[in-house]
């Protein structure tokens, strides 16, 4: 097999691995903003019950996680390993998400709610216009690291038999007896994705800036 | 439920053998990833070009791609270098190496913080530079950087736990193990899930403690005000 | 017989052991301008937030016309609109401009569309002389300004009623001015205004009433005149006295 | 982009949601397949030639296109699930899936959780050794001089585990256990393991994929006839697919599928 075609099928799963994340990141973004949402403005209990949620979603190894999930996933309904693999991961990057989107959320100062409840608006009002749009701005930055963080951890779902980049390589790896070649292709390409994320992400920041914020 | 807990109790030694294993990776790793990771940080912010080129393109590499590769790069890349390592000594390496990186960038930090002040101060009384640098600037950066490298202790705790897939007999490979024994899955992992929280808040709380510790008055630095 | 927009009962406020105020009772007269004066720490932004809904009083009643607002049936949110609050530090949304920031409430609480809305935000930018900053960041405006802008958002939803919490002493000195200018030609206008200040002499020249409380309770209102020229009581005279000698030192040194 | 993120959320509520139910159980899981029209089949695609991945991403092997015709026998449509190989017995156990097809090889301790259908194949095991290998060995149990490589939560596992370890034969820091086969390949070819003991099938299809190995020995240890898995005590189900397993014998079908499958 010449280099060219090698180079070819490892990158082949770059679409996996993308797919993965694609999922995995705007689920985890989804649940871990309604999580904090409800951590912040949702009571005591709220607040107590998603603390203990984060602590043990935290505490545990994310391979062990995305078992975990695959498993009951996997038994409840018939899903495949991409999808199975991709919603555990966004449901592991949600504890994570959550906590980058609560500390932006208590960062914007708490009069910015009560100056738009003093106009009228009513608490989701508020929270969908006013702090918000502050919140998610102000969480680009630790959330571009976590969008790194997703794309590695997506090579996780290897241990499921996602064909993505890892898998790839294994395969070409045995079949043509090249395995450093074939490791650092994939390593090169893992690391060629995170770096375009993170590009992509300082783009969306500084184009977002508000000018001259406090 | 009785289930599950019979099936802990039936594995109970077995993770624990396995819990040990996971330790010993950790605390490898951990070493291992201190002082190649001050070298790298030294190299970054002290170093000459070629140094410092290659310490950026070091830290930036090993972070950039995920530890699961680096860990099959060591494991089954190598031998066709020529270069055959055991199951455990890849594992401690692909830790180590990965771990340096992450903290280099703590360390970086601190030393940028300590900042040029020190460096002149140290030279005006006629150190060399690198005695400034082993002599007044490190034990004040190590202290400083305590707070942030505080974190990688317990994420290389948890990043262990992919080794199994190179067929070392971590806690992960006990609960693997235990799954095909017992046909239960979900029981297993959840098993060594908790297992696991246990150690990282084990090693939470210790961290907490050494970093109280450190924080003894007069051992107190005047560069800790320094924007970390 | 004039109308009285609002009314308040008995209002007491207690957090823990600490009782903010106790036994409150004041009402306006539509066009009035009221200013609260007291030393810091007497609950007097405490009651302002009462009145608006924003803290919850522990006991007695407000009225806001003939409506009683305390009244568990009420819609907060539906009172909030019709009575406007200016903040000491300004709270402007930091994410939107001076336009948008005047704009939203209309297009989100008042449901105008977007023409109408806009063509109402530039009025009452108009009314507060800002007309040329519509388009700026709040990060981008001087504090004066930036409490200008507050101002006119309130405004724009036009409120029956307008609090002021000590809205010039986040600012500095040299910015006070334009504020209080905009905020008399408010009261010259016909607005009715509840104000939280330390100015005295705005209290002095606009205030139709003002209210002298102090530890929680309110220990004598009256017309500026009486108030300023023949305090009744001990505590009233040593407060006033105390702020005059202040600003006296204050100006002196500038 | 609003939709997109709506489009996102929702799926993934529906999704969460499907988790949320658990499936029902049915008397018999034969009535339940012919109700239904569907029958859905776990498999562990990383076992060629018996079941793997082809290039463009379908399943194949052995299992799987006799997975198929018994299917169709049955007249329902046939509905893969890929999952762990640990995992099968399992979700056949939990009436997760309806049956498995996944080389899997008679043992008593699965007997105790699940129900087999008739053998349709017998296997052989296999010691996988590199070219050069210089060791001798003349019975099963000389392998325990040798560093051993297995795939994880096989009979070849279990037989190494119980035959050798538990025996006191080996120590257990001799046994490597990997999540796929072809790991272990690479590790015989990188010398840290001897032998790998695993099925004589999967063995020859890593020797000609790889190159450089040999077999040294071939016997039935554990493994020998395999079978299908089916949920326990359903014996309507299990005549079913006997009966259909007899048909294909009789037919030649399996010989034919033998011959596609495991001669080069």
């Amino acid at each position: 097999m010449d280099i060219i075609r090698f180079i070819q099928y490892i990158a082949s799963g770059t679409a996996y691995t993308l797919g993965v994340t694609f999922v995995a990141l705007p689920s985890g973004l989804i649940l871990g903003l309604i999580l904090a949402i409800i951590y912040v403005y949702g009571g005591k209990i709220a607040a107590r019950t998603l603390s203990v949620y984060s602590t043990i979603m935290r505490g545990i190894p994310p391979i062990v996680l995305l078992f975990i999930l695959y498993f009951i996933m996997s038994g409840t309904i018939n899903l495949s390993p991409f999808w199975a693999g991709s919603i555990s991961l966004g449901v592991i990057s949600s504890a994570y998400q959550m906590e980058i989107i609560r500390g932006a959320i208590l960062s914007v100062s708490g009069g910015q709610m009560i100056a738009a409840l003093a106009i009228g608006m009513s608490r989701l009002q508020a929270i969908r216009y006013i702090v918000l749009p502050q919140t998610l701005r102000l969480a680009i930055p630790p959330w571009s690291n976590e969008a790194a963080i997703v794309i590695k951890d997506s090579s996780l779902v290897y241990a499921l038999g996602v064909p993505e980049i890892l898998r790839r390589a294994q395969l070409i790896s045995a079949s043509t007896q090249q395995p450093f070649l074939a490791y650092t292709t994939a390593a090169l390409i893992y690391f060629g994705l995170v770096l375009f994320t993170n590009t992509l992400l300082r783009r969306l920041e500084n184009r977002l800036r508000i000018p001259a914020n406090p | 439920m009785s289930d599950w807990l019979n099936l802990l109790i039936r594995f109970f030694d077995d993770f624990l053998v396995g819990a040990g294993v996971t330790l010993e990776l950790t605390a490898i790793g951990l070493v291992m990833g201190f002082l190649l990771g001050l070298g790298l940080a030294l190299g970054k912010v002290y170093g000459n070009k070629p140094l410092c080129w290659f310490s950026t393109a070091y830290i930036e590499l090993f972070r950039g791609t995920p530890l699961l590769v680096q860990l099959f790069l060591i494991y089954y890349g190598l031998p066709s270098l020529g270069i055959t390592l055991s199951q455990t000594l890849s594992a401690y390496l692909a830790l180590g190496l990965n771990s340096a990186a992450y903290q280099a960038e703590y360390l970086r930090g601190a030393i940028l913080a300590i900042g040029n002040t020190q460096m002149t101060a140290g030279r005006a009384i006629g150190l060399s530079r690198w005695q400034t640098i082993l002599h007044i600037i490190l034990p004040q950066a190590l202290r400083l950087a305590i707070p942030s490298w505080s974190n990688e202790p317990i994420l290389l705790l948890k990043s262990t736990a992919v080794v199994f897939l190179i067929a070392v007999q971590d806690l992960m490979a006990k609960a693997k193990r235990a799954a095909t024994t017992t046909y239960n899955p979900i029981g297993s992992y959840l098993a060594v899930a908790v297992v696991y929280l246990v150690m990282v808040f084990a090693l939470n709380a210790l961290l907490k403690w050494l970093e109280r510790k450190a924080r003894i008055p007069g051992f107190e630095m005047e560069g800790k005000k320094g924007s970390l | 017989m004039t109308n009285k927009i609002l009314t308040i009962k008995n209002l007491t406020k207690i957090y823990g052991d600490n009782i903010v105020f106790q036994n409150i009772d004041l009402s306006i007269n539509e066009g009035d301008t009221v200013v609260i004066i007291g030393p810091s720490g007497t609950g007097k932004s405490t009651l302002l937030r009462c009145i608006n809904l924003l803290t919850k009083p522990n006991g007695g009643q407000i009225w806001l016309d003939d409506e009683e607002i305390t009244s568990k049936e009420v819609n907060e949110d539906n009172v909030r609109q019709h009575i406007g609050m200016v903040f000491q530090n300004f709270l402007l949304f930091n994410h939107l401009t001076a336009l948008e920031n005047v704009k939203l409430g209309l297009i989100k609480v008042k449901k105008l569309d977007k023409t109408a809305a806009e063509a109402k935000a530039f009025q009452e930018l108009e009314r507060v002389g800002l007309v040329d900053r519509a388009h700026h960041f709040p990060g981008q405006l001087s504090g004066g300004q930036q409490q200008r802008v507050a101002i006119a958002r309130a405004l724009a939803m036009d409120p029956r009623i307008m609090l002021f919490d000590e809205p010039t002493s986040a600012l500095d000195p040299e910015l006070i001015g334009e504020v209080l200018e905009v905020m008399r030609k408010l009261s010259l206008a016909g607005m009715t205004m509840l104000v939280v200040t330390h100015e005295m002499g705005f209290a002095r020249e606009v205030a139709d009433r003002i209210v002298f409380m102090e530890k929680g309770s309110i220990v004598e209102e009256g017309s500026p005149e009486d108030l300023f020229n023949r305090p009744k009581f001990q505590r009233t005279r040593e407060f006033l006295w105390k702020i005059t000698e202040l600003y006296g030192k204050k100006e002196q040194e500038e | 982009m609003k939709k997109v993120s709506v489009a996102l959320m929702l799926m993934f509520l529906v999704a969460s949601a499907l988790v949320a139910c658990a499936s029902p159980e049915a008397d018999s899981v034969l009535d339940k397949i012919q109700e239904a029209g569907t029958v859905v089949v776990g498999t562990s695609a990383d076992y060629p030639p018996y079941e793997y991945v082809d290039e463009s991403g379908n399943f194949a092997g052995f299992d799987i296109e006799l997975m198929t015709e018994i299917a169709k026998r049955m007249d329902v449509e046939l509905e893969w699930t890929d999952m762990p190989f640990d995992s099968l017995i399992a979700a056949v156990q939990e009436g997760k899936i309806d049956m498995s097809i996944s080389c899997f090889n008679y043992s008593e301790e699965r007997d105790e959780k699940v129900d087999f259908s008739d053998a349709y194949y017998t296997s052989e095991d296999a010691f996988l050794v590199a070219e050069d290998f210089a060791g001798t060995i003349t019975n099963a149990e000389d392998v325990a001089n040798f560093k051993i490589g297995v795939q994880s939560g096989t009979v070849q596992d279990e037989w190494v585990t119980t035959e050798l370890i538990d025996a006191g034969l080996m120590e257990e820091s001799n046994l490597s256990r990997y999540e796929r086969v072809d790991q272990a390949a690479m590790d015989l070819q990188a010398g840290r393991i001897e032998v790998i003991v695993a099925d004589s099938v999967p063995a020859q299809a890593l020797m000609g994929q790889f190159g450089g190995f040999k077999i040294v020995f071939e016997d039935m240890l554990y493994t020998g006839p395999i079978n299908i898995v089916l949920p326990e005590g359903d014996s309507e189900l299990q005549e079913r697919v006997n009966s259909i397993i007899a048909e294909l014998q009789s037919e030649g079908f399996i010989d034919d599928l033998a011959v596609k499958y495991f001669s080069d």
